[in-house]
């Protein structure tokens, strides 16, 4: 397993970041864990449907996304809020989505990053064909794809992984095993040893790197994505967090696990481990981190703030994104909607 | 409801020693919906089997165990993850018995949570019962009551054939009624007439059936008695009920949440008219859900037939048009 | 008709450098009903691109490449081996436009052979159309001629949404016409009323339409003239043409190939009673496969319509029952 | 590669069967040859729909069965007829099969063979389900599944291999990678180095053995049988070996492959081989052959017989086994083509 930023915030490797880098990646975490937490809170307050936290797994969200290019392709899930916004995600798209409106899928032009997949496994393939499209259209984009430890299970990505093996697409698999998937653990989702080691089925590498290490994931991303830019194909990433929330806002932990393992986990936290490295190397203040976050929570205020003031979609609206063009059956079933006779 | 299914499940572990539940999440947290609560703990792991996360799998599988032997029920968390084990429900499950002449046979339940109305996320609120209506080899069940609800899922366990049973999610909680202990078992291909009528026949099963009762209760306000049909089950159908019901209203609304084009309203519809066309006084009227994806929490109502939408399909069929 | 998609694919292949074909089989060796023969000589492996087999991937990377600006050509070898798919094309295929609402597309076609009539062996018969048809986001296309199977086929490939395109395999060597060079598109949403007729409307689409115009002439012989509606597109479906051929007939017959609950014909025969119950001279008929499996070889003319029954049911139909 | 007996008939390994075993599964072998010659010219007269050669792999089929017990069960495909027959199902019912009647899926009771999967993939599931329910029921029975190299792309092979590995069922996988899947090339199947080598994701032991030598999959079955009862889980075999005949009676290699291939494989057939061992051990002799070889036709052309003695399903039979008791839909429909009006 790839180390290279100890817990205690010191290096037992090469770091891949500068200082300036590392502050910058520093505040992108600590604006996704201030996204995430106002989600929770914000469901409990009924404005969001569920939410499904991601505390924990910053450093394997913004730790993979460092390392793309800012055309690249990222596919992700329900679960990968940082990730898609450090590739240019609004987070009031991220928020209009939870609150259960169809427009949070629809970023801006230029964010090439596709709405989070709710169906676990389904769009690894995605990643895959987006990858191979560019490339057949002349384009050095990568894609990069995050998925579960869950996910490996479903057939799909299977298939997904066999075909970037033997189309060569330029993907990058990013798995952020964190130990659960729902109330399964790891070790009843597969009897392999590690994550990792499924990419030999497939003829690509397989690396398995500590996931709560900004260090070892960007270094492992970097290397991965300047392989599959080159035409070098793909790679899989086996990112070993953890899930130190629920799985979603309707879930209850204690059922199926016991709390130690969660406190064990918050001492290995990505984010205070890279503020003590910074912390070491003078480059982290509490004034500084104050500041962040304020920075961060008045942003994201604003999100909320935007994805709440949009109206629902309208009488009908439904029907209009079907196609380019509604059929005239949908346009005779919008005007039943609409008050006119059930005809 | 999700109570009263916990109990048939329990019963059915108690009386049925080849009765085994497997699927995701069924086990150490008690399912999604928590209808198998408390199940593995008492009737331990072998037969309330946590497994990974591949619905083709778990289908595959339990039809396996049930060739074997066994009377798997499988669950799987949501009718959007279905899909992914659609194959094996096609080309496998539904087949053996026919592609083997009866001498294999895979005695396996599916049960599936299915619905809209409690403003889930995307793929969390299907309603594509027709998916498996239209598939041959299937017995296809939809209760509407705690009761029905433990009644058909004895019968589904018991049946020698598969059984595709989808529960009504909004109705879990929802839904509350008397359940005989143990549950008594309730036969397959007998629709319930939940209301009796002689002005119009309304026609629905699962999770409309509150919406459809309130709709007929309006209806009565004004003066129409609607006789009120729930199928329970889609496969088999009990037709036989619906023309007698029909023969005597000559008016007929069919309320199905899912998708219109190819829904069961549809078969019921061209049945209906195949049989009953002389005796019919208006078009045989279907509110359904629309061909749109089912939308997200903001716009859902927008999909899910209304009681006011129910009251003007009624209201025309009253009128002939 | 095989032919004249080759060429039709050729064609498209020339004109439109976004297009790409990937399946399994339909690169060296031409695809199992040499539907792409030559196509990858011509064009090169970068486009017409043999594929492991694995329908979910290829489904799946046909999905993607649409996404980022391709106009991918898939193809499942037989409609029996498209259900490995379903998820790809219900959860992901019919649904990128409405989730992003607009934002991203997936303009692609997904080429499938179906249908019985060759003695096939099992899963390479089926004619579930209906379960696309009942699939919100897909349009849904089946031809009967030469002249359309390509005409149509380049209209899908153009098409900004996804198109499922249903090859009737008993007509690709038996059925034959003229084709222009290149290919003249056909638009989807119009029927083609294949020959005139007041006393009767006969209505179906892809492999039943050489039977139904069989049926058809027998039935002038009798005296009854028969007006025959080829759908072509299922979804959009062009009901107007139905309704105004019923509007002057008052009879009606469906035939469909496909299982008989919940298939095409159903909805079919729902929608024209809802509009137009009061032109009806007789119930709806539908001719239809049934609800079993497809029969094997020696049993399958068991399954299919023939030209015999869709004769039964338009005398029934001509003497109002 | 396990490779015990090599193609001059000489041991690279010690013999798994003794004399008169090997005898008796060269005799299989002949017979599977002779139905499988049989049922190429039996197409070609018309009186079969397509046919699946599996010329040349029958060691990999019979050395795969011998392992088992006779109440083992197998789930094959459509190129797996010897490794059925050695299980007990009828050439009867093969043929019948081939004719194009599902009475052909319906073996005596007793013989645990599953009717031939046609859709690729999907079956390898069903073993470990029927592994896994004999297991609940106290019983100490095995399941083997054959499969292709394409297979092994399909998401189902991956569900079927992780439940394996997880539940730990008694399965023997046993893949027939005879180097094509219709048109595709092994090499364009996977990146896979190979497909034993799968096994590892799955926390499973994977073998790759000469799949034209009779003794290394007798050898390698075997022990996994052995295993798998024994309650050590699942093992992946992966038999190398090579469908010399076309796809299908339907199929033409010529287009996708040289002939050269062909000729060279034919060099190392697995029926050669043993005769050649027991040749040089002075149990072989071309009167004893030709008496096999008779046998196997008279007893084969037989099941012919039976096959085609039996009348196609009668009038409305095509509704008798959708159920146990057919539903009101079913008896109405069966009215209707019985001549019933049409409603
Ligand atoms: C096809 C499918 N099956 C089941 C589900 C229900 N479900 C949602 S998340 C989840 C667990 C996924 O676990 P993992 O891949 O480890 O991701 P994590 O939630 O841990 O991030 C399940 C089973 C789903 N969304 N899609
Ligand atoms: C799900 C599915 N997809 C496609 C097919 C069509 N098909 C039949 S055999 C075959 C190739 C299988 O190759 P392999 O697994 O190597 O077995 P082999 O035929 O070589 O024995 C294909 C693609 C099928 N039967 N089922
Ligand atoms: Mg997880
Ligand atoms: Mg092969």
């Amino acid at each position: 397993m790839l180390e290279i930023l100890q817990p205690d915030g010191s290096l037992a490797g090469e770091a891949p970041f500068s200082v300036d880098e590392t502050k910058r990646l520093y505040a992108a975490m600590v604006s996704a864990r201030t996204y995430d937490t106002k989600g929770t809170a914000l469901q409990k307050q009924g404005r969001l449907a569920t939410y499904a936290s991601f505390e924990g797994q910053e450093a394997a969200q913004v730790g993979g996304v460092s390392a793309l290019r800012a055309d690249d392709w990222v596919v992700a899930t329900y679960r990968d809020a940082a990730a898609m916004w450090m590739q240019g995600y609004p987070w009031a798209n991220l928020f209009l989505g939870r609150t259960g409106d169809e427009r949070g899928g629809s970023p801006p032009e230029g964010v090439n990053v596709l709405p989070p997949s709710i169906t676990v496994g389904a769009h690894m393939i995605h990643a895959v064909g987006l990858a191979w499209g560019e490339n057949h259209l002349g384009r050095d984009r990568v894609a990069m794809t995050f998925f579960g430890d869950g996910a490996t299970s479903e057939g799909d990505f299977h298939e997904a992984m066999n075909f970037a093996g033997v189309f060569h697409t330029p993907v990058v698999f990013l798995c952020q095993n964190n130990q659960y998937a729902i109330s399964t653990p790891r070790h009843r989702q597969t009897a392999s040893e590690t994550i990792a080691q499924k990419a030999d089925a497939y003829g690509m590498p397989g690396l398995q790197v500590d996931g709560n290490d900004l260090f070892a994931v960007g270094a492992a991303a970097a290397e991965a994505v300047t392989r599959a830019r080159a035409g070098g194909g793909p790679t899989l990433i086996e990112a070993v967090t953890f899930r130190v929330g629920p799985h979603t806002t309707a879930d209850d932990p204690g059922r199926y696990r016991d709390e130690s393992e969660e406190v064990e986990w918050r001492q290995r936290d990505p984010i205070d481990r890279v503020r003590r490295y910074l912390e070491a190397a003078g480059e982290w203040t509490a004034e500084w981190n104050a500041q962040l976050e304020a920075a961060a929570s008045a942003e994201i205020e604003v999100a909320i703030g935007q994805a709440e003031a949009l109206e629902p979609l309208g009488p009908g609206e439904i029907f209009d994104a079907m196609f380019e063009t509604k059929t005239p059956q949908l346009d005779r079933q919008r005007g039943i909607l609409m008050g006119g006779p059930d005809e | 409801m999700a109570q009263a299914m916990t109990a048939a499940l329990d019963h059915v572990l108690a009386i049925d020693p080849a009765a085994v539940l497997l699927g995701e999440d069924v086990g150490l947290s008690g399912g999604v919906f928590r209808v198998t609560d408390g199940l593995q703990a008492k009737h331990g792991v072998e037969r309330v089997i946590d497994t990974p996360v591949a619905e083709s799998g778990i289908v595959g599988a339990a039809f396996g165990m049930a060739v074997a032997g066994l009377h798997p029920v499988a669950e799987i968390q949501f009718l959007g993850f279905a899909y992914p084990a659609f194959d094996q429900v096609v080309s496998h499950v539904s087949r053996i018995r026919n592609r083997s002449q009866h001498r294999f046979t895979a005695p396996l339940v599916i049960r599936i949570p299915y619905g809209a109305g409690i403003g889930a996320a995307e793929h969390h609120s299907e309603s594509t019962e027709a998916l498996f209506a239209h598939t041959p080899g299937l017995k296809v069940v939809i209760p509407s009551t705690p009761a029905d609800a433990a009644g058909l899922l004895i019968t589904a366990v018991a049946d020698p054939d598969p059984v595709v049973f989808l529960e009504p999610i909004r109705s879990y909680r929802r839904v509350r009624g008397e359940v005989a202990e143990p549950p008594t078992s309730v036969p397959f291909g007998e629709a319930a007439v939940r209301r009796p009528g002689t002005d119009l026949t309304l026609i629905s099963y699962g999770a409309m059936m509150p919406d459809v009762l309130d709709a007929a209760d309006q209806l009565a306000a004004e003066g129409v008695e609607a006789e009120v049909i729930d199928l329970r089950t889609l496969v088999p159908l009990d037709l036989e009920t619906v023309l007698e019901s029909v023969s005597g209203t000559g008016r007929v609304v069919i309320v199905q949440e899912g998708h219109r084009t190819c829904g069961f309203a549809a078969e019921l519809a061209a049945s209906i008219q195949e049989h009953a066309l002389y005796s019919l006084e208006a078009p045989v009227a279907r509110v359904t859900g629309w061909d749109t994806v089912v939308p997200l929490r903001r716009a859902e109502h927008q999909y899910v037939p209304s009681v006011a939408r129910i009251m003007a399909a009624a209201q025309a069929a009253m009128a002939g048009v």
